[in-house]
C-alpha cells in the first residue's frame, strides 16, 4: 500500500496504533511496531503518574459487540515517558504520537512543553469518559475549554496536535468543538474517544461490575457512531483539519468505510486484542484494490456525496 | 468472536497454608478449562481485581495459591466459604509438557502453578523432581502436595529452619548435573528465574519458566504487562521458554503500577 | 409476579413494548399485548401523518451487537392514533402512552390534548436521533426547550407525562434535562431513546446503508449506556420521578440489571424480534426469586448504594 | 445472535416479462437459501428498499417478478446487468406442500412467489392445476413459465384478449368441484384472495394465501404490518392459511404507509 502523510509524518500504512492500546512504555510500543503499526500514540501521560483505576479495568462483552474499560490513565509521567519515546525512537523509525490530558491549559501546556522536540506530534486527550472529575470528555463538551486547551498546547508545542474527540455530545455541540480545536490551531482531529460512559451491574453482588463503576464502550458497536462523526467532521472541516478515524475497527473493510467517511488515516485498539496491525493494513490494501483504487489517499472522503445528499433531505445540511 | 467475560465463583474454602499465605478453594458458575501455567483475573467486588495462577483442583472447582501482600490479598484472606468474588479466564500459554525427566523449582508462592504442572507431568509419566524454596519453615507453601505429586521434593530455606539452608537454585545446579533433566520448570522471584535461566543454559537444559508483570486487561490490549521484543506476558506468557526472553525486560526493568521502572 | 404500579397504572409485571416497536397501530398494539406486554407505548405521533424515510429503515448488525434504525416517524396522525388507541381499549384492558413529537411547545400541546381522555399518559419523544431539523433530540439537548414543551404538555393532557431522554449529550446536560422535565412537571422519565444516530457505508456504492444515511443504534451494545443513564438519573432523582429503563433488553437478567440501576419498569423494542415481552417477563420473575426478592418493587435501585460509592471515587457525586 | 444484513446482489438480467412487468436476475454476494412464499428486502441505494417474493432459481441465481407501480420499481426496471441492489431475507414463512392436487390461483403479479412453488410441487409429484388472471392479454406474467411447470394452466383476462373472459376465481369455483384439490394456493389482489378463500371454505379445501402489507423492518419490530391476532405479515406470513386470518384486517383494513386505512 502506498504511504501516507498524517500529522507532519510519513506513515507507512494508515493504520495506528491508538492511545490506550499497548503504548504504555517502550516494551508496548515495540509490541505495537513489531505486529505491524504504521505509528504511536501512546497511552494517555498526565502531568503526574497516575496508577489507574482499581480492577476490573476491561470486561470484554464482544459476544454483545462491545467492550467497557476504565484503566484511568495509568502512566508514568512525562518525565518518564519522555525516556520511554527516547529509548523507543533508539531502535525504531516509527511516528511516535503523545497522548496528553490535563485538568485545564496550564497543564496541557506543560506537557506540551514535556514533549516539545520528543513526540512527533501531541494528541489532547480532552474525551476519556471515565477519568472522572475535571479530566477528559468534561472539558471536551465544553467549545471554550477546548479553545483554551488546543491553544496553550499548539503555542507550547513545536509539531502538530491533534484534539481527540468525545462521541458523547449532540450534533451540534460536537460541530462547535471541533470548530474550537481547528480555530486554536489544531491541525487534526482523532475522532473519536470511547463512548459513554458505560454500566454494566453484576447481579449477584448488586453492584457495578468495573473497578471505578462505569467505563468507555469500545469494539464494533462503536463504530458506527465514530463513523457517523468522522463523516460529519469531513463534511464541515475536511478541507482544513486531518481526520483520524478510531473506534470498532477490526478489519480492512472497516479501515476502508473509515477512509470512505473521510478519515485519513485510522487508529485501532479493542482490536489488537485479536490481530496484528499489519494483518489489518493488508486487508486494507486488498480491498482497495477490489474496490478500484489505487493508494488510501483517492478513497478518502468517497461516500461524502451521497451522505451529504442524505443529510440534505433531513435538513441537517445546505 | 470469543469474549471471556468475568462468571461468579463461590469460595469453597479459604485455608491458611502458611505463613501469609491462603489457599482459596472456588467453584465457577460455569467450568473453566485451564491448564497449569495458565491464569485468571480474580475480582472481589468494589475491591480490585488481579491475576492469579491456577494452582490445582480441576474445570469445576479449583485452587489459588495466594500470598498476602497487600489490601487486595489481605481481603482475600478474609473471604469465607459461601461468598462470591467473580473470575475472568482462563488467559495466558500453559507449561509445555516435554521430555521424560523433568526438575521443577518453586520459589515461595512461585509454587501457585507448578503444583498442577507436577501433577499434569506425572500423569504423563515425566519424572518429576521438585525444589521449593522458602525464607524459612513457615513460608514454604503447598510443600505437602508437592511431597504427594512429585517423585522426589528438595526443600530449603533461606535460615535453615528447614530442608538445606540456602536457595532452591543451589540445588538445581546440583539435580542438573546429577538427573540431567530433559526440562526444567521454574516460577518464583524474579532474581531466581534469572539464575534457573543461567543454569539451564550452562546446561543445555531447555527451560520453561512463568514470568510475573502488572497484568491489567489481561486481553493483550492494554499493553502494561508488555516486556520487549513484542512479547505480552498475558498473552504470549506468562510461560515462556527462557530464549524466548533474551532482549526483554525480563531480568531487568520491572515496571510499577504506574509503569515506572522501579 | 406481582404488579407494579407506574404512570398512574396497574401493570401485571414491569416491561412494556417501547415506542417504535409494533404499536403503529391497533393491530401493532394487538400484536404487543397477545405477546405479552404489560403496557404499550405507541408509535411516535406527529402532528401531521407522515410516510417515515426511504428504505433501508432497519439494518440488522446484531451479530455486532446492535441494529441502526431510521424509521422516520412514520404514523397516521393525532386523529387516526387516537382512533386505534379506542379500538384497541374495545378489546384490551391494557395502559396504552402515547408517544408524542413536535417541533416546539405548540405542537406538544395539540398533541397533548388529542390524546387527553384517550391515552393513559404521554410520551414526549424529543429524542429521536434521525427525526431531522427541529425535531427529537435537537429539541433534548437543550434543556429550555425540553421545560417548554414538557409544560406546555403537562398542561394539556390530563394524565402523566414521560420525557424520554436521548444519550447523545455528556453527562452534565443529561441530568440539566432531566431537571427541566420534572421542574415542568413531568412524572416519569423514560431512558434512553436510540444511540448516535450512527453510520454504516456500503463499500460497493460507497454510500449510506440506510435510505436516511444515519440511524439509531439500538440492541445489546445499547444496554450499558441505558444503564448508566437510568443509574445517573436514580441517583439524582430518583425520589421525584419514576424512571422507565429501555435498551437493548433481550432477557430478565438485563430487565433486573435496569431495577438494581433505578428503573421502576423497562421496554423492549429490538429484541421484540426474537422474543415475547410475556417470557422475558418469567424470566425475570424467576431470576428475582433466585436472587431473594419477593417482587420488583424490592429490587429498584439495589445497586444504587455502590453506584454511589463507585462515582464519589471518581469525582462525580458527593 | 442470527444477523441478517444486507448483502449486494449484481443484477445478472432484467427482462420485460410484460406490459409494466419485468423479471429481475440476481446474483447475491453470498447464496441466500429460499423457500417458495418466502421474500427479501430488495434496495437500490439511495432510493429505498421494498419486499420483493423470491420467484425462480436458486440460492446463488433467483428471480423477482416486478411490477411497475411507483418510483421505485421504476428504478427497477431501469437496472442493467452488472448493477449492484442490496438484498436481505431470506424473510417470512414458505408455503407448506401438501397433499396430491393442489390448485394454484395467480392473480397478476401475484403470480410471483407461485411459479417456484408450483415447480416445488411438481417436484413433490403433486398434481398442479394453475389458473393465472389479469386484465388483458399483455399483463399475464411468467405465462409461460406457469405453462411449463404446470400439469394444466388456464388463463384469465377481464377483457377476454386471451384466455377466458372473466376472473381467475371464476375458474377456481369449477375447478374445486371438478379436481377435488387437496390444497389451493394464491396470490393476488387481495379482493381475489377473499374470494379465493370463500370458494375454498365452501368446499373445504385448505387454503394458503400469500398477504400484502407494508413491510418495512421486515424483522417483525417496526409493527408496520401487523393485521391483528397478533400476526404480522413479515415474520407469521406472507403465506397464511385462511382460517389464520379469521377476525384480523385480511379483506377488510388496508393502511396505506403511515398506518392510515386507505
Amino acid at each position: 500500500m502506498r504511504p501516507v502523510e498524517v500529522l507532519g509524518k510519513r506513515w507507512a500504512h494508515p493504520i495506528a496504533c491508538a492511545s490506550g492500546a499497548l503504548a504504555a512504555h517502550r516494551p508496548g510500543m515495540e509490541n505495537a511496531v513489531l505486529r505491524g503499526a504504521a505509528a504511536i500514540f501512546t497511552k494517555t501521560v498526565t502531568e503526574s503518574p497516575r496508577e489507574g483505576h482499581p480492577g476490573p479495568v476491561f470486561v470484554d462483552y464482544l459476544d454483545e459487540g462491545y467492550a467497557l474499560n476504565a484503566m484511568g490513565l495509568p502512566n508514568p509521567g512525562p518525565d518518564r515517558m519522555v525516556v520511554e519515546i527516547e529509548e523507543f525512537r533508539d531502535e525504531f523509525d516509527v511516528p511516535v504520537y503523545a497522548s496528553v490530558a490535563a485538568d485545564g491549559p496550564e497543564g496541557f501546556k506543560r506537557l506540551a512543553r514535556a514533549f516539545s522536540g520528543v513526540a512527533d506530534g501531541l494528541e489532547l486527550n480532552v474525551s476519556c469518559p471515565h477519568a472522572g472529575k475535571g479530566y477528559g470528555a468534561e472539558l471536551g463538551s465544553d467549545p471554550e475549554a477546548v479553545a483554551e486547551i488546543t491553544e496553550a498546547a499548539v503555542r507550547a508545542f513545536d509539531g502538530p496536535v491533534s484534539v481527540k474527540l468525545t462521541p458523547n455530545v449532540d450534533r451540534e455541540t460536537l460541530l462547535e468543538v471541533a470548530a474550537a480545536a481547528i480555530d486554536a490551531g489544531a491541525e487534526a482531529l482523532t475522532a473519536v474517544n470511547t463512548l459513554g460512559p458505560g454500566l454494566r451491574i453484576d447481579l449477584r453482588t448488586a453492584s457495578p461490575v468495573l473497578g471505578a463503576g462505569v467505563g468507555g464502550l469500545s469494539g464494533p458497536a462503536l463504530k458506527p457512531i465514530a463513523l457517523r462523526v468522522v463523516a460529519d467532521l469531513a463534511l464541515e472541516f475536511g478541507e482544513e483539519v486531518e481526520i483520524i478515524g478510531v473506534g470498532g475497527i477490526r478489519n480492512g473493510e472497516d479501515v476502508v468505510e473509515f477512509l470512505f467517511a473521510g478519515a485519513k488515516a485510522v487508529q485501532v485498539a479493542t482490536a489488537a486484542r485479536e490481530k496484528d496491525f499489519g494483518d489489518i493494513a493488508m486487508e486494507t490494501s486488498h480491498i482497495l484494490k477490489e474496490l478500484g483504487y489505487d493508494g488510501p489517499e483517492e478513497a478518502i472522503g468517497a461516500a461524502l456525496p451521497e451522505y451529504r445528499e442524505r443529510l440534505r433531505r433531513l435538513g441537517w445540511c445546505q | 468472536m470469543v469474549s471471556v467475560k468475568p462468571i461468579p465463583a463461590e469460595v469453597v474454602e479459604n485455608r491458611e497454608e502458611c505463613e501469609r499465605t491462603i489457599v482459596l478453594r472456588l467453584r465457577p458458575e460455569r467450568p473453566i478449562r485451564w491448564e497449569p501455567g495458565q491464569f485468571l483475573m480474580l475480582g472481589i467486588s468494589g475491591v480490585d481485581e488481579k491475576p492469579m495462577a491456577f494452582s490445582g483442583g480441576d474445570d469445576r472447582e479449583f485452587e489459588l495459591t495466594i500470598e498476602i501482600v497487600g489490601p487486595f490479598t489481605e481481603r482475600c484472606a478474609d473471604l469465607e466459604p459461601g461468598d462470591v468474588v467473580w473470575v475472568r479466564g482462563p488467559y495466558g500459554k500453559p507449561f509445555e509438557v516435554r521430555g521424560s525427566r523433568a526438575v521443577v523449582v518453586a520459589g515461595g508462592t512461585g509454587v501457585a502453578p507448578l503444583v498442577p504442572l507436577v501433577e499434569r507431568l506425572r500423569r504423563a509419566r515425566v519424572h518429576v523432581t521438585s525444589v521449593l524454596g522458602g525464607p524459612h519453615a513457615d513460608r514454604l507453601p503447598r510443600k505437602d502436595d508437592l511431597e504427594k505429586l512429585s517423585d522426589e521434593l528438595y526443600v530449603t530455606t533461606e535460615d535453615g529452619s528447614e530442608g538445606r539452608k540456602g536457595f532452591p537454585t543451589d540445588v538445581l545446579e546440583e539435580l542438573v548435573e546429577k538427573e540431567c533433566p530433559d526440562v526444567v520448570y521454574a516460577c518464583g522471584p524474579e532474581g531466581m528465574l534469572v539464575r534457573v535461566a543461567e543454569i539451564a543454559r550452562e546446561h543445555d537444559v531447555p527451560c520453561q519458566v512463568s514470568v510475573v508483570r502488572y497484568v491489567k486487561c489481561g486481553e493483550g490490549i492494554c499493553g502494561s504487562c508488555a516486556l520487549g521484543k513484542g512479547l505480552l506476558v498475558c498473552r504470549d506468557g506468562p510461560v515462556f521458554w527462557t530464549e524466548e526472553l533474551e532482549g526483554t525486560e525480563f531480568g531487568g526493568v520491572r515496571r510499577d503500577v504506574t509503569g515506572k521502572p522501579e
